[in-house]
C-alpha cells in the first residue's frame, strides 16, 4: 500500500515495514523510520493543528525541533498521554495515536477560530489595556475566560506508568551535533585514543546530509559517508554514540545535560525500559556542532498549512521520500531554496515558480535551477497567499510595485536564510559576536573548554569545515591530555552545496496585513512595531509584551525576525537592541526524566529504625520526622487516638512503657581535650562531671538561641557519648565539626557519628528497674550503684550495651543502647518482661504528652529559633563561672537580655475539659479589636490523663511574672479562659525519679 | 552542578559532595565576650557579599569531611584556587 | 497619560494600533534630583511612583543598569500572600494586598492581579502546629489564612495527590483565598508608565558606579555610566546587587546573594486552579493565564551574581512536583532561569534609613519579594519622603541586626526535630 | 541474668537482584571501626592493626579480611569479619587516636558484573572509569539522595556501604538502576 504523497525510490527509509497511526481517529499508514509529520504528509495531510490566540489553521512550518505549529497529543494509553509533542519529532510507531489539540469541536472547524475575526482588537499587549472594570470581573469573567481560551494541550489525566533513568558521564570529548561536523569531530578525537561521547537529536546521525542531494566526501554521497563514519565510531570502544538524545543544558564547568529518548518511538509495552534518561555529561573539552535552522520569509498570511521550510521540504523528500505537494511555489531570499526546487523538479514535482526577492541572484545553483525549466521570478516578492485550510495559491508582484499575479500552488517552500544554533554556546557563558556581513550571530568570546565548529560557528565551505571540524577533534583530544599518533588525513569535500546569505525581518510587500514571525503564539510583523512606539527598547521588553520567541519553539524560527524588526523600527542596529540570551533546555524537557527514579519510595529516603518492623506488626501508627517513620501511638483493636495515648499515658506512669528512641542523634566525643571541646560547644560545665555520670546539655548557636539539647554521658575521661534530637543529629555534628576544625583544631578530639550504631530503647516507669533486670548482665542497676543520670557499659541479652539511666516521662527510667542489628532482639526481650509487669509500648504522642506533664521543653516546639536559655526557664543549665562557650556573646546582647521576653509558663484552661489547640494565641484582652496585641502562644497541649484535665505550655510575654494572671485564648467560634501556671502538671517534686 | 577541587583529597569532585560554609577567613576572637554589640553585628551578621572574587568556606562533608577555603568568582562562578582550612588567604595576581 | 479602556483599544483597532503612546519615556538624565532611585524594578518604580503621587515628589530619577523589570520582577514565580506570623511581615505583606486588589485600577493597567488562593501545604505534624500557629496568629491580625483537611485541599485543587502512601502525605494546609499571583511584566510596566507620567524620569542602560558622599556625610550624589547626577537623597532598591551598591556608600550589609531558579513547562490548559506551595517537600507551583505551569526551584548553596544555577536543583524541584502531582511527569519544562537574591540572616527585609543621611535602603527581600511590592513601594515612599519609617516598615530596621531584635520567620518554621 | 542471647538482624536480610548484566547482594555482617589519628599515630596503629593503613586519601589496603579505606585525611573505615574485635587490637596504642564501633552503623552492599559501573553511575556524579577510579580505590560520596562510601573491589565489582537506615533507599535505588540495559 503506498500512501499518495510518498514518491518510490526516494528518501533512506528503503523497504521498512509499514506503520499504521491514527490522527483524530482517522486511520493511516506511514513506514517505520517516519516522523508522524512525514507519514501525514505522505497521506497529503497538511492541517494538523490551530494557532494559540486566533485559532488559525496551521500545518507543517518544518521538519525538525524548531517547529512551532504542528503540535499534538500522543495517546498510548488511558495514562500514557502526552500534550504538545512536535509532529516534525515523534518517530511513527505502528499503532501510534494522535490527536489536534487547541480546537472545538474539530481541528477543521474550530470555534475559537472566530478570535481571528477579533484579531485587530487583540493586537500586542491588548490584555494590560483592558478588562479592568468593574474590578471584580476580571477574577470572575475575564481571567477564567481567557484561561480557557489559553493553553494547548491537555495535562495527562493518570500518574505516569513509565519510568525514567539517569546516568551520570564522564569524557574527554563530548560532540553535540552528528552532522558532517559533529561526525568530523568525533572521528579525529575517538582516533587518537580520546574518550567521546557523540549525541544528536535524531534518530540517526547525518545532520543536514539527511537531505543535501548534492553533498559528497571522500568520493561517496554524503548521507552514505555519514553512515560509514557511524559505522566506524561504533567499532570503537573509547566512544559512546547517542541518537535520540538531546543535549539540553550547558552548565558550568563542562556539565552537559542531555535527554536520551529510549523508547517514544516504539510499540510498547516495554517494562524494563526507561521512556526516557537524563544524562550529566561532565567533559574535559566540549565540541559545538549544533549546525544553523532555516528561517521562513515574513510575508502576509505566511502561515496556511502547506507553507513549510525549503529545508523541510528537502527533508520530506530526500529522507522520508514524501513530496510536501505536487505543484510547489518557492519563496526565498537566498540560495538554499532553489536545491529544493531542484531536488523536487528531479524527483517529479511540479515546481510553480521560485519567487525570488533578489533582483538578479547570480550563481551555479540558480542557473541549475534554470537549466531544469524552473520559472525564476527574480525581484519579486509575495504579498499574500490564498486558501482556508490549506495553500492555493500564492500572490506574486515585482518587488518595486506592480499588477499582483495569482499562482496557484498545493504547497510553498520558503527561506529566508540560515540562523546558526547558538543556543548551547550561549548556555555555557559565551559571548556571541554579531557578524554584520552575513546578518547573524556567531560564537564570539568562550567562557568553558569549548569550541564550535561547522555551521554553528559559521563555517559556510564544506572544504573549511571538514579542517575544522578535524583539528577541533584532534585539539580537543590534546586539550584533554590524550596522546595521539600522527595526524590522518581530514576528509575531503568532493562536492558541496553552499546557503549562505538571506534576510532578516519583514519581506518587500507586506504592507499591513498579517505577516507572521512568531507561529505559535501568533505575533506578526505589526505587533512588534507597535510594542516598539510603545516605549519598548530592549528586545527583552519587545519580547515580553509581544510573546515572541516565548512560545514553545522558544523562538527557534522568530527570533532573529523580530529582533530585525524591533531594530528597524528603533533604528538602530540589530547588536544595539540586544539578543536574549539562551537558556537552559533547547528544546522542552520532559519533567519525568529529570526528576529520575526520584519518586514514590525512590523521592527520599525513609529511614526505620532497626524495631519499626516490630510496632509494624503491633498496630503502630507512624509519623514522619524528617526521613524518619517513628512509632506515633499503637492503637488497640477499637481504640481511637485518644483512648490509645490515654491507655499508654497512664500505664507508663502506673507500670512501665517501652519506647524506641533510636532515632536520637548520637555523636562519639573522644581524645583527651573532650571536655575542654564539650565546655566550648555547650553552656554546661562538663570538666568535672564524673565519668559513669549523665548531663543534660544546651546547645546554643553563636547568636545565643537555642540550637540543640540531649542528654550527655561521659564514658570515660577522654569520650562522651552525645545525643542530640532526632532532627538536629546531622546539623549538629557538622556545626561541631566546624568549630573543632576551624576555631578549635587545636583539641586534641575526634568526633563520629554513631546514631545508627546504636538502638534505643528507652523503658520507663516503676517497674522499669525490674523489666530490665533479668536481661542485664555485668551493670549493677540499684539506686545506689546506678543513680538517675548515670551511665554503664556492660552486656544486655548477651551483647553489649551503654545503659543509660535518664528519664524524659519523669518516671524511674532507662535507655538501653544496643548495636543496631541487635536492636529488634533486645526489644523483644524486654517487651517478654515488660509484659510480665504490666508494661506498653508507647510512641512519640505519648512520649510528648508524659514530658509535658513534666514541663521538659521540645526543641523547635516549645523552641523555634529565637528563644534562649533563660526564655526557656533553663538558665541552670548555663555554667555560670565559664568564660566562653558558642553563644556566650550572643546572650549579651540588648534584645537578649531585655524584659518582656517570651518567657515558658504553663496553662490551665478555666474549663479542664477544654484542650487548647497548639498554635493557639494569647491576649490579656479579648475583647480588643483587630489587630490585636498578641503576647504569646501554646506550643504544646494535650489530654493529660494522668492529670484528668488538659494541660498546656505556651511562650508568654514576661510570663514567669503572670504567674496566676488570667489570658484569653480568643478563638473563631468563642474566647478560652487560661490560668498561667507554673510549667509543671505532674510530680513538681520529681519524686518519682527514683519512685 | 559545580565541580570542586578538594584540597585534602587533591581531587575535582562534584559540588553535591560538598556543603557551602559562609564567608571565609572571619576568625572567632578569642576574647568574644569583650566585643561591643556593633563589632558583634560585624562578625556575626555583616557579609561582603561581593561581585566578584569571593573568599567562601566549603565543607566536603559527603568526603573527606574537611573544611576549606575557596576563592571564587560570583559572577562566572568559577575558582580560582581551593586551599586548606587555617592557610592564608592566597594573593591571586592576575588570576582575577 | 491617555487612558486604557476597551474603548480605547477599539479605537486603536481601526488605524492599525498606530495611536498609542510611549507607555513610560525615556529621557537623558538631568543634572540633579532630589530622589534618585537606584534599580528599577517592581519596588524601585513603585517607589518612584508614591513618591510622586503620594508626597508630591516628583523630581525623581529610577535609575536601572539593564531594562526595568528585568531583575526578580521579571523572574519570579508572581506568589502573592500575606499569612506571615509576626506582626511586623503580616503588616507590610497585608499592606500590600490591600494595595494589589485596586491596583489595576489605580494605575490604570491591568497587573492581572488573580486572588485565586495560596495553599499552604502540612506534611508533617511539625507543619501542621506551625501553620496553625500561623492561622491564630493571622486570624487576630485581620489576615485571612484557614485550615483545609487533605479532601478539602483537594477539592480546591484537583490534580493534587492526597494518598496516604506517598512518601510525605498531605496532612492539611493553609489557605489564604485573598492570596493569588499577579502578571509581573505588568506591574513594572504599570509604575513605569504611571510614574513616568507624573514627571519620574525612568532612566536604563544607566549602570550606578559610585555614590558620592559630601564631608560631613551626606550623599550628593550618583555617579553613573551616564553621568552624574546630584541627589538629594537616594533610595536603593538593588535586590540581589544591593551589597555592591551600598558598598560604594562605605556601608557594609548583612545580606548574601544567592540564585534562585524557576522554571515553566509548555502551556496546557487550565488544570491548577490555585497557587501551591510545599516548604517540606520544596515545591511551589501555579499555573499562568497562558497555560504555563509556573514552578518556583530553591537557591543554591552558594553566593552568587550569575542568574543561574545548578540542574540538580531543579531536579529536587521536579521530582517534588511529581511527587505532589503524579500527572505532571509527562509535562515539559519549556523555560528555566535565575535571579539574584538578597538574603538577610532573618529572612526578613531591611526597609530603613541608614547611618548615612539621605541614604535609604530596600533590600533582603530574599525569595519572596514580589509580593510585597506595591506596599514595599508604598512605605519605603514614606520613609524616603517623610525621612522616618511608615509605621508598617517600623521593626524592618537595620540596626536589628545589632540589636537581636530580629523578625525570624524562617525560625518560626524551624524544620521538625 | 539472661537466658537468651539476642540475634543479629542485618537490615537487608535476603534480599538479592541477580540480571545478566549486574547483581546486588548485600555484604556479609562484619566488624567495622571508625579511626581517626593524626599523622603521627599510623606507624604504631598500623602495626597493631598489622596492616599498613593508606595515608592517601581515596586509596584502601587490604590485608586477609581486614580493609582499610582511607576517607579522609585523619579518618579510615575499617572493615573486617564479623566479630573481630578490631578496637582491642588497637588498646595498647599510646599514640593519640580515636577508634569508635561502628560495626552496624554501616551495611555493606556488593554490586558486580558488567553493569555495576553503569548502575552506579545511575545516581553517583563521581567518574567511576577504571582509569580515574581503579580497583582499590575508595571514597565518600552521594548515591541518589544518600550519602555511600564506595570502594572498587574488582573491574567489575563495587562494595557500596551505606548508614544502616539508608540502606533500602540505597538498595532500592540500585534495584531500579540495574533495569536500565544500557552498560
Amino acid at each position: 500500500m503506498t500512501a499518495p504523497y510518498r514518491i518510490a525510490g526516494k528518501g533512506h527509509l528503503g523497504t521498512a515495514p509499514v506503520a499504521r497511526f491514527t490522527f483524530d481517529g482517522k486511520s493511516y499508514a506511514g513506514l517505520e523510520g517516519d516522523t508522524l509529520a512525514s507519514a501525514l504528509l505522505a497521506n497529503g495531510v497538511h492541517l494538523v493543528g490551530r494557532s494559540f490566540k486566533y485559532h488559525r489553521p496551521r500545518g507543517f512550518l518544518s521538519s525538525g525541533v524548531e517547529e512551532p505549529n504542528a503540535l499534538v497529543g500522543v495517546e498510548r494509553d488511558a495514562a500514557r498521554t502526552t500534550p504538545n509533542v512536535r509532529a516534525t519529532v515523534q518517530e511513527l510507531y505502528d499503532g501510534l495515536q494522535a490527536v489536534s489539540q487547541n480546537r472545538w469541536p474539530s481541528l477543521s472547524f474550530d470555534v475559537g477560530a472566530v478570535n481571528n475575526l477579533g484579531s485587530p482588537f487583540f493586537s500586542a499587549g491588548f490584555y494590560y489595556k483592558t478588562f479592568m472594570w468593574p474590578k471584580a470581573a476580571w477574577k470572575h469573567l475575564y481571567e477564567p475566560f481567557i484561561r480557557r481560551a489559553a493553553g494547548l494541550g491537555v495535562a495527562p489525566e493518570q500518574p505516569d506508568p513509565d519510568h525514567y533513568a539517569a546516568r551520570y558521564e564522564h569524557c574527554d570529548l563530548l560532540v553535540v551535533g552528528g552532522g558532517v561536523a559533529g561526525l568530523t569531530a568525533a572521528l579525529a578525537a575517538a582516533e587518537s585514543g580520546a574518550r567521546v561521547v557523540l549525541v544528536d537529536e535524531q534518530p540517526e546521525f547525518g545532520g543536514s546530509l539527511r537531505f543535501e542531494s548534492q553533498t559528497r566526501i571522500d568520493g561517496q554521497d554524503g548521507w552514505d559517508w555519514a553512515q560509514s563514519a557511524v559505522h566506524r565510531l561504533a567499532g570503537m570502544d573509547n566512544v559512546r554514540l547517542l541518537t535520540r538524545t538531546t543535549a539540553f543544558g550547558y552548565h558550568a564547568q563542562n556539565m552537559v545535560a542531555m535527554i536520551e529518548r529510549v523508547t517514544e518511538h516504539l510499540p510498547g509495552p516495554l517494562p524494563d525500559l526507561p521512556r526516557e534518561r537524563l544524562w550529566q555529561v561532565r567533559a574535559k573539552q566540549v565540541v559545538l556542532a549544533t549546525g544553523s535552522i532555516e528561517r521562513h520569509m515574513v510575508f502576509p498570511n505566511n502561515d496556511r498549512p502547506g507553507i513549510m521550510l525549503a529545508s523541510a521540504g528537502r527533508t520530506f523528500l530526500n529522507h522520508f521520500g514524501v513530496a510536501v505537494g505536487r505543484n510547489v511555489g518557492i519563496y526565498t531570499s537566498n540560495d538554499s531554496a532553489y536545491y529544493a526546487a531542484i531536488d523536487l523538479k528531479k524527483a517529479g514535482v511540479s515546481v510553480a515558480a521560485i519567487i525570488d526577492v533578489r533582483d538578479n541572484p547570480k550563481s551555479a545553483i540558480v542557473d541549475q535551477a534554470r537549466a531544469l525549466g524552473i520559472e525564476i521570478k527574480a525581484g519579486h516578492v509575495v504579498s499574500g497567499s490564498k486558501g482556508h485550510l490549506r495553500v492555493s495559491a500564492m500572490i506574486v508582484k515585482p518587488r518595486g510595485g506592480g499588477a499582483e499575479q495569482t499562482i496557484a500552488v498545493d504547497a510553498m517552500l520558503t527561506s529566508s536564510g540560515w540562523t546558526p544554533s547558538v543556543h548551547l554556546f550561549s548556555q555555557s557563558r559565551g559571548k556571541v559576536a554579531y557578524d554584520e556581513a552575513t546578518q547573524r550571530f556567531l560564537p564570539g568570546t568562550y567562557a568553558q573548554a569549548c569550541v564550535s565548529v561547522g555551521a554553528c560557528n559559521g563555517s559556510d565551505r564544506l572544504e573549511d569545515l571538514l579542517i575544522e571540524a578535524s583539528q577541533a577533534g584532534r585539539g580537543a583530544a590534546q586539550a584533554a591530555g590524550v596522546d595521539h599518533d600522527a595526524a590522518g588525513a581530514y576528509p575531503e569535500a568532493s562536492a558541496a552545496e553552499v546557503w549562505t546569505g538571506g534576510m532578516l525581518g519583514v519581506a518587500p510587500g507586506v504592507e499591513d496585513k498579517k505577516a507572521f514571525v512568531d507561529f505559535q503564539n501568533d505575533v506578526t510583523a505589526k505587533d512588534i512595531a507597535q510594542a516598539v512606539r510603545e516605549g519598548m527598547r530592549s528586545i527583552e521588553h519587545v519580547k515580553r509584551f509581544t510573546t515572541n520567541g516565548m512560545a514553545t519553539d522558544q523562538g527557534k524560527t522568530s527570533n532573529m525576525h523580530g529582533l530585525a524588526i524591533a531594530a528597524e523600527v528603533l533604528g538602530k542596529p540589530i547588536p544595539e537592541v540586544g539578543l536574549t540570551t539562551f537558556r537552559q533546555p533547547y528544546t522542552p524537557v520532559t519533567f519525568g526524566a529529570i526528576a529520575g527514579n526520584a519518586r514514590g519510595a525512590l523521592f527520599d529516603p525513609t529511614r526505620r529504625t532497626a524495631i519499626h518492623s516490630w510496632a509494624e506488626e503491633h498496630g503502630a501508627e507512624f509519623e514522619d520526622v524528617g526521613q524518619w517513620k517513628r512509632a506515633w501511638y499503637f492503637p488497640t483493636a477499637g481504640e481511637d487516638m485518644q483512648a490509645a495515648i490515654n491507655r499508654e499515658c497512664v500505664t507508663v506512669r502506673q507500670n512501665a512503657g517501652i519506647f524506641d528512641a533510636s532515632t536520637l542523634g548520637k555523636i562519639e566525643v573522644v581524645g583527651p581535650d573532650a571536655a575542654t571541646f564539650m565546655e566550648l560547644l555547650y553552656t554546661n560545665p562538663w570538666q568535672k562531671l564524673e565519668p559513669g555520670r549523665c548531663r543534660y546539655g544546651i546547645m546554643l548557636r553563636e547568636d545565643g538561641y537555642v540550637y540543640d539539647d540531649g542528654v550527655v554521658g561521659r564514658l570515660a575521661a577522654d569520650r562522651f557519648h552525645v545525643t542530640t534530637t532526632t532532627g538536629g543529629a546531622a546539623r549538629v555534628l557538622h556545626h561541631m565539626e566546624d568549630y573543632l576544625q576551624t576555631e578549635f583544631p587545636h583539641l586534641k578530639v575526634y568526633l563520629t557519628s554513631i546514631s545508627e550504631q546504636w538502638a534505643v530503647i528507652a523503658v520507663q516507669g516503676p517497674k522499669s528497674r525490674d523489666i530490665i533486670a533479668p536481661l542485664v548482665e555485668g551493670i549493677d542497676i540499684s539506686d545506689a550503684a546506678m543513680p538517675h543520670m548515670s551511665v554503664r557499659e556492660g552486656k544486655i541479652c548477651g551483647v553489649p550495651t551503654r545503659l543509660f539511666r535518664m528519664s524524659f516521662t519523669g518516671e524511674r527510667g532507662f535507655e538501653i543502647n544496643v548495636p543496631a542489628d541487635y536492636g529488634r532482639s533486645v526489644w523483644e526481650a524486654v517487651w517478654a518482661e515488660g509484659k510480665k509487669h504490666g508494661a506498653c509500648a508507647y510512641g512519640t504522642e505519648t512520649m510528648h504528652v508524659l514530658r509535658a506533664e513534666k514541663g521538659y521543653i521540645i526543641v523547635g516546639q516549645e523552641t523555634d529559633g529565637t528563644a534562649t536559655p533563660d526564655d526557656v526557664g533553663l538558665a541552670w543549665a548555663i555554667g555560670k563561672a565559664k568564660k566562653d562557650f558558642v553563644g556566650i556573646r550572643g546572650l549579651q546582647r540588648q534584645d537578649l537580655v531585655a524584659p518582656g521576653r517570651k518567657q515558658l509558663v504553663g496553662l490551665r484552661t478555666k474549663n479542664s475539659t477544654t484542650v487548647l489547640e497548639e498554635g493557639a494565641q494569647l491576649v490579656a484582652d479579648p475583647n480588643q479589636p483587630i489587630p490585636m496585641k498578641m503576647l504569646g502562644h501554646v506550643t504544646s497541649s494535650y489530654w493529660s490523663e494522668n492529670c484528668g484535665r488538659s494541660i498546656a505550655l505556651a511562650m508568654v510575654e514576661g510570663g514567669r511574672n503572670r504567674i496566676g494572671d488570667i489570658l484569653y485564648v480568643p478563638m473563631p467560634d468563642n474566647t478560652i479562659e487560661v490560668e498561667v501556671t507554673e510549667p509543671i502538671f505532674f510530680d513538681e517534686k520529681g519524686e518519682r525519679l527514683n519512685g | 552542578m559545580l565541580l570542586i577541587r578538594c584540597p585534602y583529597c587533591e581531587k575535582d569532585l562534584p559540588e553535591v559532595e560538598f556543603r557551602h560554609a559562609g564567608e571565609a577567613h572571619l576568625v572567632r576572637p578569642s576574647n568574644i565576650t569583650e566585643m561591643s554589640d556593633a563589632e558583634f553585628e560585624g562578625y556575626f551578621f555583616i557579609r561582603q557579599n561581593p561581585k566578584g572574587i569571593v573568599f567562601e568556606r566549603w565543607r566536603h562533608v559527603h568526603g573527606c569531611g574537611r573544611f576549606f577555603n575557596a576563592a571564587r568568582d560570583s559572577v562566572s562562578d568559577k575558582f580560582l584556587t581551593t586551599y586548606k582550612a587555617g592557610e592564608p588567604k592566597p594573593v591571586l595576581g592576575d588570576r582575577e | 497619560m491617555r487612558k486604557y479602556s476597551a474603548f480605547a483599544i477599539a479605537r486603536e483597532a481601526f488605524r492599525g494600533h498606530k495611536g498609542w503612546e510611549q507607555q513610560w519615556r525615556s529621557p537623558e538624565p538631568k543634572a540633579e534630583y532630589d530622589v534618585v532611585i537606584i534599580g528599577a524594578g517592581g519596588h524601585g518604580l513603585a517607589t518612584a511612583y508614591y513618591l510622586a503621587a503620594e508626597h508630591g515628589i516628583t523630581n525623581v530619577a529610577v535609575v536601572e543598569k539593564g531594562w526595568l523589570g528585568g531583575g526578580n520582577t521579571g523572574r519570579n514565580t508572581t506568589i502573592i500572600r500575606s499569612n506571615y506570623l509576626y506582626d511586623e511581615s503580616a503588616g507590610i505583606y497585608d499592606h500590600a494586598v490591600k494595595l494589589w486588589e485596586n491596583l489595576s485600577q489605580e494605575l490604570n493597567y491591568n497587573v492581572m492581579f488573580s486572588p485565586r488562593g495560596v495553599m499552604m501545604l502540612a506534611h508533617n505534624i511539625h507543619d501542621v502546629q506551625v501553620f496553625q500557629r500561623h492561622i491564630h496568629a493571622n486570624r487576630l491580625n485581620g489576615v485571612d489564612n484557614e485550615w483545609l483537611t487533605p479532601e478539602q485541599a483537594k477539592e480546591y485543587c484537583p490534580p493534587l495527590n492526597i494518598s496516604k502512601d506517598a512518601r510525605y502525605p498531605v496532612l492539611g494546609a493553609a489557605l489564604q483565598r485573598r492570596g493569588g499571583t499577579a502578571r509581573h511584566d505588568a506591574v513594572a510596566w504599570g509604575y513605569a508608565r504611571a510614574a513616568s507620567a507624573r514627571g519620574v524620569d525612568i532612566i536604563q542602560n544607566c549602570e550606578v558606579t559610585g555614590v558620592r558622599r559630601a564631608a560631613a556625610g551626606h550623599v550628593e550624589g550618583v555617579e553613573t555610566t551616564r553621568g552624574f547626577m546630584r541627589a538629594k537623597k537616594i533610595g536603593v532598591v538593588a535586590a540581589g546587587h544591593s551589597s555592591v551598591i551600598m558598598q560604594m556608600a562605605d556601608v557594609r550589609m548583612p545580606l548574601e546573594s544567592y540564585p534562585l531558579q524557576a522554571l515553566v513547562s509548555e502551556p496546557i490548559k487550565p488544570v491548577v486552579p490555585c497557587v501551591v506551595m510545599s516548604n517540606t517537600v520544596h515545591a511551589y507551583i501555579s499555573q499562568s493565564d497562558k497555560g504555563e505551569l509556573v514552578i518556583g526551584a530553591g537557591t543554591d548553596q552558594y553566593t552568587s551574581y550569575s542568574q543561574t544555577g545548578g540542574l540538580h536543583i531543579l531536579q529536587h524541584t521536579l521530582d517534588a512536583i511529581c511527587e505532589m502531582f503524579p500527572i505532571f511527569t509527562r509535562m515539559k519544562m519549556l523555560r528555566s532561569w535565575g535571579g539574584v537574591v538578597d538574603v538577610t540572616p532573618d529572612r526578613s527585609p531591611i526597609l530603613s534609613k541608614t547611618p548615612v543621611q539621605g541614604l535609604y535602603v530596600n533590600c533582603g527581600w530574599g525569595t519572596g519579594g514580589f509580593k510585597a511590592t506595591p506596599g514595599s513601594g508604598h512605605v519605603f515612599a514614606h520613609t524616603i519622603a517623610r525621612d522616618e519609617p511608615h509605621k508598617i516598615n517600623a521593626g524592618f530596621t537595620l540596626e536589628r541586626f545589632r540589636t537581636g531584635r530580629l523578625i525570624d520567620e524562617a525560625a518560626a518554621a524551624a524544620v521538625a526535630h | 541474668m539472661a537466658n537468651q542471647i539476642a540475634l543479629r538482624r542485618p537490615v537487608l536480610d535476603g534480599l538479592s537482584v541477580q540480571r545478566q548484566w549486574v547483581s546486588v547482594k548485600p555484604a556479609a555482617p562484619a566488624s567495622r571501626i571508625a579511626l581517626r589519628a593524626p599523622a603521627e599515630s599510623l606507624s604504631q596503629l598500623s602495626a597493631s592493626l598489622s596492616l599498613t593503613l593508606p595515608s592517601k586519601v581515596r586509596a584502601s589496603a587490604t590485608s586477609g579480611t581486614r580493609t582499610a579505606l582511607c576517607l579522609g585525611p585523619d579518618e579510615w573505615l575499617i572493615i573486617d569479619a564479623d566479630g573481630v574485635d578490631i578496637a582491642g587490637e588497637m588498646a595498647g596504642v599510646e599514640a593519640f587516636y580515636s577508634a569508635v564501633d561502628v560495626s552496624h552503623r554501616n551495611v555493606g552492599i556488593i554490586v558486580a558484573g558488567e553493569g555495576a559501573q553503569a548502575a552506579i553511575s545511575a545516581g553517583c556524579p563521581q567518574d567511576l572509569a577504571l582509569r580515574e577510579f581503579p580497583v582499590r580505590a575508595c571514597c565518600r560520596t552521594i548515591l541518589g539522595k544518600s550519602e555511600i562510601v564506595l570502594q572498587r573491589t574488582g573491574d567489575q565489582e563495587f562494595r557500596v556501604e551505606c548508614w544502616r537506615s539508608f540502606a533500602d533507599y540505597v538498595f532500592t535505588f540500585l534495584q531500579e538502576a540495574s533495569r536500565d540495559p544500557l552498560i
